[in-house]
């Protein structure tokens, strides 16, 4: 049992901080990306090893593991940024480094880490709420591949990606883990149709319709109805960088809480000076302790073997952030007074990305229930 | 004691949900119930509907055009209006300077303003909140010095969180008419006409996207002294006369009630019904509220008239603005991921069929976001507790 | 829609508040009673026509309602005392005056007023929590009567009752609302095991064990089988009077407390210029505001006819009450510190009072699952 | 970073554990498991088994007889024995007197106490609390004046909260002896024969009927003057360094899982498994108490030492305490109308067999009472939020 740092990673966490204090000024964080910004982030992350992060080296990757993911969303978490870190490497990527063939890693994994090529992963479907097994867009065989039929929501960056990750059933039925199977599909194949549209914390997500998209034989990574696990795998690992991100988000809520409590002044005394706003922001300092260890729990199980162990850590991890991050947020509003609720004040922009996560990958009712489940196994 | 409403309130009751069944717009009823946003021709529309019944001022007295209803009538009138999808009364004019004029303008003034209020005619914004002096009135610093020929005032400063300035011809200030003076006094209530020279209005983006809050800049404004409410440097009294005027309504039951129905309605929609957890914090809201609304109707019966002691209406705004906020919060649990997407544009009506979620999702969570404000305004959650706990130690 | 108190409810609030001054003095409120309290205490509430207030006056009742039970018992609440009122006069004295025969009546209720005879009800049974419909205790026929066997648990004062009115089912299973039927029993009676115990509180109550415990036909109340909807509105009638009873505590909890902040120092400031404190008493202020309304709400309930609307009232009630009297007396320990866990101070005495109160005919989860069941149907 | 124990840890968890569950008294272990008063007799039998293995005293240098524990290996003892049913090691002169005469103590009272303290044959009362200096231990009041010949100090003063005095043939105490000097000066650090005239120990009842605690008043008791530790005045640094050395323990982890299994004992017993909400609760007690646990593992590894800053202590106390008390709250609502039934005689095991609600239930509620007092003692819940915040806004 081992919570320590060690100087490599505090020289990452370093340096992902210098890179975000340079291309998220403070006054900014939160703000929709211009597509400047955004072509500029991506090559910055990209010149600096966060796309490859976890990628074998053979494929243009840094060979690191969750918890160098977790430094990194923890940073990205603080200045609301990280583009598709989450959803292109945290979770894409890493579904393509283990399920797809030498020839498809090559193929795309070396773009993904030069920032190239964006990828997306779409698991989930309308109505299933949290529940990616239950999954209807079904992979009817035909010539040369598959033919694919369904509806996929919520894909986060699915705009802005090349290649799009189709969790799709080849057999089997909603809800059942045996029979997904993970289709790589190019974003301009006909029959695919993607609706994007802005997220409540700024950022772009898609809907897909596959009406019918032909996909070859070669876009099917690993063994046809296998792919629960590894689904799972790398949602877990989403998840745990959510947790992570909100670390730093709250990290940062806490910073300008305090600077804002110890300016301000109400009835000639400074803000910082009332006892029940010093004991919530003692609460805020807490729960942000309770946060740093869940989200190296979270991250520490990702990097164990046991799969149970992942899916308990990982679950509680998010309970608590979901729970905490967006009860945090409005708290710092409530702090900041009339001056939290504007668009220019930052706090709201963190109170929106902590709501957003908190219902992200599984919300708090979804994870405490997949946690009790784990127990009773 | 008697649990039930009289025969004649339940009377009042039906005439009421019926008014707002046959009467009230289908597009503005939807605006509501999705909790989109609403124009300003939007409740324009609906308080003419209401001026015309003779219900738009339920708070002036009925020689003024009050509808003279008791403080029952009053909450019978809001928790229908509302449960049947009517936007609540925001209008300032209506609600806070229409009794301040009855009260201590001159007659002109009655005559000159209170038709064009009552009727819709004339929005008017309020000017209190100052960079500064949010929940602390008594630091406003705008000031304004009479001119030496007595004709006018020059107004110059800088208030904040004017609510739909961007809808109103004329606003109602409290501004510093004596520097000298103790913090609460030397403040004076003036009505100044938005068009004059030297007024800008700045909308302030909200996190949630909407921007009907404002910053008003006030660059040597001149305004006819005429203009001055009642006497000079007496201005905080009407102040706190108005602030304690519009109490009833303070806890907003209704407005819960209305989210509490919604929160039932989209649980079912979603196929939450056997979700154990849900269930018991929405039974939990509905006792809560429960005591909350027997609460109002205890203590207005208690003090008979709409006016309620400070102490009261705090402890009723306290409770139902928190617990409308765990409400709101539930809302977007309920809707889960599909409380993600958003953009500001889809609070439009027009932008509704293109709908990424369910139309009845769209504006959970910006409506959750904007809920936020109502701890805030009005004194904030933790100025009120200051208060009731002081009433208390004293007591 | 109306709250309000007339004359005769003040001076009847009044009159109790003064007995209860003069009976209960402030630094004993809470202890267990002496044999000569409880003797003179009864005599005084008898005298006052307390034991009698909701009987007709045929049978030296007061003929007053469910608002004059909840004004007493908020006095009650109060000075922490109160004696055999809830369990003789509210539950058992009025299934008396509900279900009893003229001749039943006039055997008991001007005794049970005069305060010569206490009587008891026993309805729950072991293991059925608060399902008072799970009664397994039978009543089998017998020459001239009935003879009982079972077992029944938690009967409020009922070691020191001369009168057990005892649920037991002559017909159908545990759980079923046909069948229960209730009895007179003397204490005396042979085959009828009394064990007193003392409650958490202070007080007694006892568990039965009837092992072929032989009553007289004429010991029957009511149709034989018919009971439930009697023995459930008296159930909700003593639930009501728990929840008044919590507003009188609240009430002194809150003086007491105020006195205490107001009075001792700590790092030289009086305890009540702590924001933090002072917010704890705004909310027990809105709190108590809140019972309030919800006691008279369940006693107005119950003067009303419809069962539904009871059942909701008096469930809503018990839920609130249940919930912040525990919450509440918790909180004024903590604001009188150490001293505050002390049997001396008289906070903890309504701390544990109002505990038992959350605990007593059904506590938080089952009224909330009842109320939740009645919105349903 | 690793999640899982060393192969060694988990060697010495094990052995903890086989330890615990062969040597431990079995009517020990029903006591704790139950809830029910532990008699003195209980805890020095069990220390001097703990003392004969040589893990009496994780504290102490092992120079001084301390097993030379690192953090985890503490943490995983205190677990170990918790969850095995063992009494906490209380005893003040063990957990605290020990370490101050080992760093600050004069060779012959090392010698003299020491051995004692280890083999439980003197337990110590701590002499700190005073009317009117409960969280503020720099108001201490009690004087110490030594006589003209330097032989004796005469004390006079009056303790609270005296935890086990009646066990206790010695105390030390916090005593003033230099009355001029600010308040946290002019303190010193005594020891005191109980058994001398002029001391008198009354015991004080508690709520739930216990009375560990107790008052102690000090009548001209003549105090020999090599009773002092340490420096004349310089007392109130020893009584900081020796509240600040038992921090490892102060969130009461193993307390808190010792609980929470007891919960799920019992609910299952009581047929409450499917109880979604309480289900739902323990789960998220659950994750509360992990959190918990790991952030004291990562703050310990982090300091990479026993003593552990204040804040961090601080946050430890605040959160353990709070999810403790939770979970006795939960406890009393498993119980249900088995809570009710108590009189302060069912806490002894010789009358377990009486019982008239079942034996895992006779004590849920005084537990539950009794445990309010951990977010008093050892400075309040107020007391250490109002710490963690000033180190949060100066940081």
């Amino acid at each position: 049992m081992d919570f320590s740092l060690n100087e490599d990673h505090l020289a990452l966490a370093d340096a992902v901080r210098r890179f975000c204090d340079g291309e998220y000024p403070l006054q900014h964080r939160g703000n929709p990306e211009s597509t400047d910004e955004a072509a500029r982030r991506l090559a910055g992350m990209a010149e600096m090893g966060l796309l490859g992060l976890p990628f074998p080296a053979a494929f243009g990757g840094g060979e690191l593991g969750p918890v160098e993911i977790m430094l990194a969303a923890r940073e990205f978490g603080r200045c609301l940024g990280g583009g598709p870190f989450l959803s292109g490497v945290v979770m894409a990527g890493q579904l393509l480094a283990r399920l797809g063939s030498d020839a498809q890693k090559e193929a795309w994994l070396p773009a993904l880490a030069q920032g190239s090529l964006q990828v997306a992963l779409a698991a989930y479907e309308d109505g299933a709420r949290y529940d990616w097994q239950r999954v209807a867009t079904r992979a009817v065989p035909a010539a040369g591949g598959y033919v694919l039929h369904g509806r996929k929501s919520l894909v986060l960056n699915g705009d802005a990606a090349g290649l799009l990750l189709v969790v799709a059933r080849t057999s089997g039925e909603a809800g059942e883990r045996r029979g997904l199977t993970v289709f790589a599909v190019d974003a301009g194949t006909p029959g695919l149709a993607v609706r994007g549209f802005d997220t409540l914390d700024g950022r772009r997500a898609a809907h897909l319709a596959l009406d019918g998209a032909a996909v070859g034989a070669d876009r099917v990574l690993g063994c046809a109805g296998e792919a629960a696990d590894d689904i799972e795998a790398v949602l877990d690992a989403g998840a745990a960088a959510l947790c992570a991100e909100v670390v730093g988000a709250v990290e940062a809520l806490m910073e300008h809480t305090v600077e804002h409590l110890r300016t301000r002044k109400q009835f000639g005394v400074p803000l910082a000076r009332f006892q029940v706003l010093q004991h919530r922001v003692a609460d805020m300092a807490i729960a942000l302790e309770m946060l740093k260890s869940m989200d190296c729990a979270a991250a520490m199980a990702l990097a164990g073997a046991d799969a149970a162990t992942r899916r308990r850590m990982v679950s509680a991890a998010k309970v608590l952030a979901s729970q905490q991050g967006r009860q945090l947020g409005m708290a710092a509003i409530q702090m900041h007074g009339a001056m939290g609720m504007t668009d220019e004040c930052r706090v709201g922009h963190y109170a929106k990305r902590l709501m957003v996560i908190g219902q992200l990958l599984g919300d708090a009712g979804h994870h405490l229930r997949r946690f009790d489940a784990q127990r009773q196994n | 004691m008697k649990l039930e409403f009289s025969a004649a309130d339940e009377a009042f009751r039906l005439e009421v949900r019926e008014f707002v069944r046959t009467r009230l717009p289908a597009d503005i009823k939807r605006k509501v119930e999705l909790g989109l946003r609403l124009e300003h021709e939007d409740y324009v529309t609906w308080f003419r509907i209401l001026e015309e019944r003779g219900w738009i001022t339920p708070g002036w007295p009925v020689e003024h055009g009050g509808p003279g209803w008791n403080h029952v009538q009053r909450y019978i009138f809001d928790e229908e209006t509302l449960l049947g999808g009517a936007p609540r009364i925001i209008a300032s004019g209506i609600q806070m300077l229409g009794p301040v004029l009855i009260a201590f303008g001159s007659e002109e003034q009655k005559k000159k303003y209170l038709p064009d209020i009552r009727h819709s005619n004339t929005w008017w914004a309020q000017g209190f909140s100052e960079p500064g002096a949010g929940s602390d009135l008594a630091a406003v610093r705008t000031s304004a010095v009479l001119e030496p020929d007595g004709e006018h005032f020059v107004v110059n400063g800088h208030k904040v969180w004017t609510s739909y300035a961007q809808w109103c011809p004329m606003m109602f200030a409290l501004v510093r008419t004596d520097p000298a003076a103790k913090p609460q006094e030397g403040i004076s209530f003036l009505l100044i006409d938005m068009a004059s020279p030297g007024v800008e209005v700045r909308p302030i983006r909200m996190l949630e996207g909407g921007a009907d809050l404002n910053e008003v800049y006030l660059d040597n404004v001149r305004v006819p002294a005429g203009n001055l409410v009642g006497e000079l440097d007496k201005g905080w009294s009407y102040g706190k006369y108005l602030l304690g005027h519009e109490r009833t309504g303070i806890a907003g039951i209704g407005s819960c009630k209305q989210q509490l129905a919604r929160a039932r309605r989209i649980a079912a929609q979603q196929g939450l019904d056997g979700d154990a957890l849900l269930q018991a914090r929405l039974a939990q809201f509905e006792i809560e509220l429960m005591a909350l609304e027997f609460t109002a109707l205890r203590l207005l019966s208690a003090n008979q008239r709409s006016r309620m002691p400070a102490v009261e209406a705090s402890m009723l705004k306290v409770r139902g603005t928190e617990l409308r906020q765990a409400i709101y919060e539930t809302l977007v649990d309920i809707a889960g991921p599909d409380a993600v997407p958003f953009s500001p544009e889809v609070l439009e009506l027009a932008h509704l069929g293109e709908g990424v979620v369910p139309e009845e999702l769209v504006a959970l969570a910006a409506n959750c976001l904007d809920s936020r404000k109502i701890t805030i305004y009005g004194g904030t959650s933790e100025v009120q507790r200051n208060l009731i706990a002081r009433a208390a130690m004293e007591a």
